[in-house]
């Protein structure tokens, strides 16, 4: 399967966790964010257990789980915000 | 009244994210105009205290071009819903020490209905989807505030 | 949070009837402290018309002592029906400019809710029984704004 | 019958019609706030078609018409409020 490069962005104490704030990540085409995700969690098993307490954006847009990447996307993992 | 209003471009707004001290004297006189008869502002400071526990002094950070793309979405909606003129919206990121202002909105309209619904609005808005972090230092340690999740759409099959 | 709150005096609060100009950033000031977080304020100014037609400027007289007294009521009433710190509601009296501040209010208190709620109470109660008119001058004559009639106790034998 | 004095308060544009600021009155004992006014509407005959659009007050709290007056009252005839 032909691979695409994609941006992911952490944030919070996701960047905490993973000590990583950005990267260009290389994935296979047509994965969903939540595939996007596994891999990051399969790598830093922490991760795992946020999965139900955190929302994942696209572009820069909130994004449900079984959006397809596309190459050059921007994607981040987000805490529960808490500006204001 | 309504019928009367003029829309106003949301150019004219003003949305920040900034590492200085607030100026608010500054953002009200931006939203001011004449044909205006109300100002509401909502001012959000660092408390002295979080659950209980004396903080020390507070950091936020943010994803910073969703966050300003985020408030301009909510100002485009406050001029939707809302009869205002201009509307203006900062956040400070990095330290902030206590009684320093972490955001503050500003809502000018010709009634004061919709600058009170509109700058509530606004506020509660940037609360649940603008992607910003607070962690909270303690004396003895620090936390990540609680926080709220934003609404997201439920599946991509759905969406446009 | 209510039940952690601690009802402030009302000392602390400002009622003024000014004939100069209104400094908002004072009361603000005045307001603030290190257990809140949040400060809703409320500016209300002189708008360029009024029923379509050119504003001059305007004039505004009080009942004074009265006028002060319906003030401090409506701060009391802010305190029971909400989880606030501290008020302050200025009025200006006299000639008026356009775009010149009529009365301002600041209140602040531990959460947004509170002090919105309590800010929109306390402008919105002033304007229906605070013995204070407008009379309004355009290029051609001046007339008395509409205004509203407060409410009163229907007879004084089913009163107190 | 004997008399009393009380202090009596025009405002807005009940103050205009009159020409009346404010002014020591003397009334019956026993007279009600209504009839305080008729005597008022009786000098001022133009007062008395603002009845409906303006209310009293005694000792600067509002007050019913059918309240009776004091020796030392304050009361003060004032229409519909425009502040803010």
């Amino acid at each position: 399967m032909p691979s695409i490069r994609v941006k992911v962005l952490f944030f919070g104490r996701l960047r905490e966790l993973t000590g990583l704030a950005e990267e260009m990540g290389e994935l296979p085409e047509g994965a969903t964010l939540a595939q996007v995700f596994e891999r990051y969690a399969e790598r830093y098993p922490r991760l795992a257990g946020f999965r139900n307490s955190m929302v994942v954006s696209r572009n820069q847009e909130f994004a449900a789980w079984d959006t397809r990447v596309s190459a050059g996307d921007e994607i981040a993992f987000l805490p529960p915000v808490s500006g204001g | 009244m309504l019928g009367q209003f003029k829309v106003t471009a949301i150019e004219q707004d003003k949305f920040e994210l900034v590492r200085e001290v607030i100026d608010p004297e500054a953002l009200v006189r931006l939203v001011r105009a004449g044909q205006d008869g109300a100002i509401v502002t909502f001012d959000g400071f660092v408390r002295n205290e979080s659950h209980g526990r004396e903080t020390s002094y507070l950091e936020y950070e943010a994803y910073e071009s969703m966050a300003l793309g985020k408030m301009k979405e909510i100002a485009a909606q406050m001029h939707e819903k809302f009869a205002i003129h201009r509307v203006a919206i900062v956040h400070r990121l990095g330290r902030l020490e206590i009684g320093e202002t972490s955001v503050f909105i500003a809502v000018s309209a010709p009634h004061r209905g919709a600058a009170f619904d509109a700058c509530r609005y606004a506020i509660d808005t940037l609360k649940r989807t603008v992607p910003i972090w607070k962690k909270e230092y303690f004396a003895d340690g620090a936390v990540w505030a609680e926080g709220e999740l934003p609404p997201t759409p439920p599946s991509a099959k759905s969406a446009s």
